[in-house]
């Protein structure tokens, strides 16, 4: 260990020694910058997706960079942290004085480094799922993941289809889970559904029996609805289970991992939720085109880092893939030509879903990317 | 009706028999030392964290417990002799900031050792849950209870029975007479952080099964031990526990019965006015300002 | 002897702002003006709470809680309801004042961890409603701030301004603007240092009863200084959610405020320059630990436990003892 | 002449214990009045109780005819109240002069307006302060420590120093707490001089004290204590020949 924080120690100096002297630039490599929750309450986003990242510039790199140009990815670690998060925001522009940035594990830290960031005119992807980051649409800003929104209106969708009218929606106080009960709560009177309980829990709070109970003993609860991320929604599933309610249970996307499926153990048969491809890569038909994407990413993925694959590491892909097919198509790294390119992608076939850009809609990704996944002996199963 | 009383009920006293834990350990210290421990919380993660790291290891589970808290143990001794009694001379606020420091290093290094994931603990015992007064409990709460309880009968007879127990006290009460009567106040004091990272890793281990662990479970838990600690009154034992197990409850009804948006502040509101009119907490001495 | 004293008072006002004035040369890109901004803004934040910890001695672990009150204040007002921000933010440092009365007074009555803890418990209050009341505070997500501007006069770090003749960019300006705060924190609180009040002050600390037995109100002493520092974090926290542009419940939360009393701890205790350099360290030091990436948390620990453990009267003061010590015995030197 | 304090049945309980029993007496302005005992008596508990720092189980303490039973102590400091302490209470954190400036808190007219601008008006006052402050000094014998921080004096200095903070309030009465324990015998020498001095500008004095040749000595009349309650009380002459003192002294 002592080496390697020796070899660190000499990289730090060396970055200092370069941003001191700088100008020795031999190949113009293009600069990707990226802040990340890579610790912290967010750093099962962050860590997927900076090796992801790392990743896939390291490939690139190798298979001879973009426009004969290799990339530089910069890198900081936000810790979750939104002051953090604006604090690199404004390193990467005015510092290091990135080409584009692809970033933003959370909606918190996305959003405290836009006002920055859009100032800076420096084309953003954000890897973080809210609905009011690209909505309105900010004319440097994009992002990968589909809408807190988008995912309320796929479940709902999916209660409904089964006949359900009457739910309880229990959700945590972070950002995910507060913006992803607003979401719900403003969908559901359009798709014709009643919430009739809503609480919370705290993302500290080690146990959520006394919230669950409050749901189950509302009358006329069909199914019940946990918005959440981190290891919350685990717990809120094993109460779940062990107070016994037989009602159809949904998470949200924000635990779509096979880390999940370990965490609740049994607890989680039969509950729903909505998900990307990347899963159940196997289980697609073979008509599907982002089949080979996902199968792709995910053994490329988990070759190299020995772990399972995410599905918050494919945002962090299809962000990726996403700046480097605009800064190709757009030529040259020209700011203003990028964030164009960007608005034209097209048809694009990502691991989240096939992502249509417009200068109207900057996420490029709907409700219907998301697939309906059910657990079933402890494995995700594609609901067709 | 009833039964959702009984529900919450049994909700709050398992979390609060956590916090009471945490809080015998904060009292122990501040007993032995006069120091708050702010780095209490993370003997529950290591406590929690290497049980699961030992588990997967293939130890049998007894094993992997007793050697997890071994090792929170001598972590324990570590922070009071390497960080603790260098800086014995400094300030309150300089003792409380060093305790941060020294709970961000082992968290630090915990994520280094560990990783950042959270990980499951299987129960003691059957994964079954039990049901009572129409109120359905996991198994894994009578462990919490029976444990806790355990813990602090055994602190009690230590203290009041054993000769080290008697030290400690001594040294609690009046560190110049006890040196003078011959007590190693330094041993006594490593015995102090000692036990108290016994506790907390005991508690640690206890509700992992119940909250899941990572390396940074301990911030909250450790937290809210100080806040049970306070409430019941620094120093004192019984203190300790019933404001552990009030916290606990109180978080609990106000999630079932209020809401659960500020059942948090609720607590910290109920803190509030306790100290409003018992500015020592619920049990702590009333002492008088010599001068 | 009185104007030897008040040149000793001026001298550190003087180096303060010849540091603020030389620094530009030192500082190559807009992002070192961002950083010197923010550490000038929090640091005017500390120079408040330092009255409070270091010379009355009583301690607070919830001050992000006023910080809080006083940013969240402003961005809602001037962007909801489009208030002008200087009024505002005038208007949210009187209300947290009373606040901070108003909750001061039992508080203060307790002494040590139990005072510890009623601030926490404030500080925590303050943050979970910040964070629940969503439909005004954005939630946990946060809220973007407009510029701060006076008389249609707009401050953003994002414009150009000419200034007798000479074109500045926005973001330097603002770092003249947080430089010149400094100063006026740094004047006024040693003002208050430096005056019977501030005497009565540190008497609360040196020893209570002495102070009480001379007719030293403590409890309104203390009240009013925990009022004057919260006054300070609710204007550094408006001027910083100005000057950010973004804000979220965290620079409310308890984190940030054991951010904030580190700063005060590790700069030096009762030294206001100590703390000045608390916060410029406090600041900077994640910057200078991004490139260890997983070693940074343990780095940062370790680096904070070892300062505190080997100076624990804090940065400034050791540095001063030591150089007191080595004069000292130059002067031994020569003489022999 | 009227009683200047005046105390009358007392009682001061800690946890069912008596420390202070049924006490009653007076002091005369203009007096000496010596209060002496063995250890444990009460009389620190006493002095505690008159300054305020202890509110009372029971019974009434009136100062120049106010009942003053359960004030705060700076409310007692504003009708003439001073004191020092057994265990000494210097603000170690300021200098020897602002510790003595500290004193004049009542005396100086400043507000927060003054303050926080630093008007001309607040820096005259300081700077007589300040030179009163000096005579002060002088005046106990601590003149070589005016540029000194507290914590650097000696204790023979700091307990002058404490005297002159006492006295820097302008009282009208001022308690010490064995002001000689500690001190050597040219340094006791001089104390009594000081309380002579202080006596003179007729300031009353209550003192605690053990040193019987001070005490004797110097007080116009003295309260002997004895587990809480008055033993005795009297001239130094009545009290030399009390027999219940001299059977509590030798340990009858």
């Amino acid at each position: 260990m002592s080496k390697k924080l020796l070899r660190r120690a000499g990289f730090l100096a060396a970055t200092l020694a370069a941003g001191i002297f700088a100008g020795a630039q031999a190949a113009q490599p293009i600069k990707i910058g990226s802040f990340l929750s890579v610790t912290g309450p967010a750093s099962f986003l962050g860590d997927p997706e900076l090796k992801t990242l790392e990743m896939y510039v390291e490939r690139i790199n190798e298979a001879g960079g973009v426009l004969g140009r290799p990339l530089q990815l910069i890198h900081y670690d936000d810790a979750g942290d939104a002051s953090a998060a604006r604090n690199f925001a404004s390193r990467l522009v005015r510092s290091d004085r990135v080409d584009i940035i692809v970033g933003g594990s959370t909606t918190g830290t996305t959003m405290a480094a836009v006002p920055l960031i859009e100032q800076a005119r420096t084309p953003f992807i954000s890897l973080a799922g809210a609905v009011v980051i690209t909505d309105p649409v900010k004319p440097w800003v994009f992002k990968t993941p589909q809408s807190d929104r988008a995912a309320a209106q796929r479940v709902l969708q999916d209660m409904k289809d089964r006949g359900i009218t009457r739910i309880g929606l229990i959700s945590g106080t972070d950002g995910f889970g507060r913006s992803g009960r607003e979401q719900t709560l403003a969908v559901a009177p359009e798709m014709g559904i009643e919430v009739v309980a809503d609480v919370t829990y705290s993302p500290s709070d080690t146990d959520m029996t006394a919230q669950l109970t409050r749901i189950r003993n509302t009358p006329g609860v069909q199914a019940v609805f946990n918005f959440g991320f981190g290891q919350s929604p685990a717990i809120v599933t094993r109460n779940y289970a062990q107070l016994g309610i037989d009602l159809p249970f949904y998470q949200s996307h924000g635990v779509a991992s096979d880390r999940f499926l370990e965490l609740v153990g049994r607890a989680g048969e039969g509950l729903r939720l909505p998900a990307s491809p990347l899963l159940v890569p196997d289980s697609l038909p073979d008509t599907d085109p982002q089949k080979r994407v996902v199968q792709a990413y995910k053994s490329a993925y988990e070759q190299r880092w020995n772990t399972q694959v995410s599905t918050f590491g494919g945002y962090a892909f299809d962000g990726l893939m996403l700046a480097v097919e605009a800064i190709e198509r757009a030529g040259s790294t020209d700011r203003e030509a990028v964030r164009k390119a960007l608005e034209s992608i097209q048809g694009y076939v990502g691991v989240t879903g096939v992502f249509n850009m417009s200068p109207t809609d900057h996420n490029g990704v709907g409700p219907e990317s998301f697939r309906i996944l059910e657990v079933r002996n402890g494995q995700w199963h594609l609901i067709q | 009706m009833f039964a959702e009383f009984i529900q919450y009920l049994f909700t709050g006293i398992t979390i609060g028999a956590t916090y009471a834990l945490v809080a015998l350990g904060f009292t122990l210290i501040y007993n032995a030392s006069h120091v708050i421990n702010f780095a209490q919380g993370e003997f529950l993660m290591i406590g929690g964290m290497a049980t699961v790291s030992l588990l997967g290891m293939g130890f049998p589970m007894p094993v992997a417990i007793v050697l997890a808290v071994m090792l929170a143990g001598i972590i324990g001794v570590a922070l009071q002799r390497f960080a603790i009694a260098p800086a014995k001379q400094a300030d309150v606020v300089t003792l409380i900031i060093i305790t941060i420091g020294a709970s961000i290093f082992i968290r630090g290094i915990a994520q280094l050792v560990w990783g950042k994931e959270y990980h499951v603990m299987p129960n003691f015992s059957s994964d079954e849950p039990i049901r009572l007064f129409g109120a359905v409990l996991n198994s894994q709460s009578f462990w919490v209870l029976g444990i806790g309880a355990l813990l602090v009968v055994a602190l009690v007879l230590f203290f009041t029975r054993t000769l080290m127990g008697k030290a400690i006290l001594a040294t609690s009460m009046n560190k110049d007479a006890a040196r003078l009567v011959g007590i190693r106040t330094q041993m006594v004091l490593m015995l102090a952080f000692m036990l108290s990272a016994l506790l907390g890793s005991m508690a640690g281990v206890t509700v992992a099964p119940i909250t899941f662990t990572a390396y940074d479970i301990g911030i909250m838990l450790g937290l809210k031990g100080f806040v049970a600690a306070a409430l019941g009154g620094l120093g004192s034992g019984v203190g300790a526990v019933v404001g552990g197990l009030l916290l606990g409850v109180v978080e609990a009804m106000t999630a079932g019965y209020i809401s659960s948006d500020y059942k948090d502040a609720v607590a910290f509101s109920m803190i509030l006015l306790v100290l409003f009119f018992m500015p020592r907490g619920l049990f702590g001495s009333r002492v008088v300002e010599r001068v | 002897m009185l104007n030897s004293f008040m040149q000793m008072r001026l001298k550190g006002l003087v180096i303060l702002a010849v540091i603020i004035l030389i620094l530009p040369l030192f500082m190559s890109n807009p992002f070192h003006y961002d950083m010197a901004t923010q550490i000038a803004i929090i640091a005017a934040t500390v120079v408040g709470l330092n009255l409070l910890v270091g010379y009355a001695g009583q301690i607070s672990l919830g001050h992000a809680g006023f910080f809080g009150i006083g940013a969240y204040f402003s961005a809602v007002m001037t962007s909801n309801y489009d208030w002008p921000p200087l009024p505002t933010l005038l208007l949210a440092a009187a209300l947290v004042g009373v606040i901070a009365w108003i909750v001061g007074r039992p508080i203060l009555k307790l002494k040590g961890h139990y005072l510890s803890m009623a601030t926490l418990a404030v500080g925590f209050i303050i943050a979970i409603i910040i964070n629940n009341e969503g439909w005004i505070t954005g939630g946990p997500d946060g809220m973007p701030v407009p510029s701060f501007s006076v008389f249609g006069w707009e401050l953003s770090s994002f414009n150009q301004y000419s200034f007798l003749g000479m074109e500045v960019n926005g973001y330097k300006a603002w770092y003249f603007f947080a430089g010149l705060l400094l100063l006026l924190a740094v004047w006024v609180a040693q003002n208050i240092i430096d005056s019977p009040i501030g005497r009565a002050l540190r008497s609360v600390h040196g020893s209570e009863v002495a102070a009480r037995v001379v007719g030293v109100d403590t409890a309104r002493y203390k009240s009013l200084v925990f009022v004057i520092s919260a006054v300070y974090a609710s204007l550094m926290g408006s001027f910083y959610a100005h000057f950010t542009g973004f804000i979220t419940p965290h620079i409310a939360s308890f984190e940030h405020s054991i951010v904030l009393i580190t700063m005060v701890v590790l700069g030096g205790m009762a030294s206001t320059f100590g703390v000045i350099l608390g916060a410029a360290v406090l600041k900077l030091l994640p910057q200078v630990l991004a490139d260890f990436q997983e070693l940074e948390m343990m780095m940062f620990g370790l680096i904070l436990m070892l300062t505190m453990i080997f100076m624990p009267k804090g940065l400034l003061p050791t540095a001063q003892k030591l150089l007191k010590k080595k004069m000292s015995r130059k002067k031994v030197e020569e003489q022999a | 002449m009227s009683a200047l304090i005046d105390v009358k049945g007392l009682d001061k309980a800690f946890g069912g214990v008596n420390a202070v029993e049924g006490l009653s007496f007076s002091v005369d302005a203009g007096q000496i009045y010596s209060v002496i005992g063995p250890n444990g008596a009460g009389k620190t508990t006493l002095f505690n109780l008159i300054t305020g720092i202890y509110t009372p189980t029971k019974g009434e303490i009136h100062l120049n005819g106010e009942s003053v039973v359960g004030m705060e102590p700076n409310k007692l400091a504003e009708r003439g109240m001073s004191r020092t302490f057994q265990q000494m209470q210097i603000c170690m954190n300021m200098t020897a002069l602002e510790n003595v400036m500290l004193g004049r808190h009542l005396q100086l007219k400043s507000n927060l307006l003054t303050t926080l601008l630093r008007l001309p008006s607040l820096l005259k006052d300081e700077e007589d302060c300040r030179d009163h402050a000096i005579e002060l000094m002088k005046f106990v014998g601590c003149g070589e420590y005016i540029e000194s921080d507290a914590s650097a004096m000696s204790y023979g200095a700091l307990k002058r120093l404490e005297i002159a903070r006492a006295l820097a309030a302008d009282p009208k009465v001022i308690l010490l707490d064995e002001p000689a324990a500690g001190l050597n015998g040219t340094e006791t020498a001089a104390l009594e001089a000081l309380i002579k001095k202080i006596a003179a500008q007729g300031i009353t004095v209550v003192l605690v004290e053990h040193d019987m040749k001070l005490v004797m000595g110097i007080s116009n009349r003295l309260l002997v204590l004895n587990y809480g309650r008055k033993l005795a009380e009297g001239t130094p002459e009545e009290i030399r020949n009390n027999p219940d003192v001299i059977a509590a002294y030798l340990g009858g």
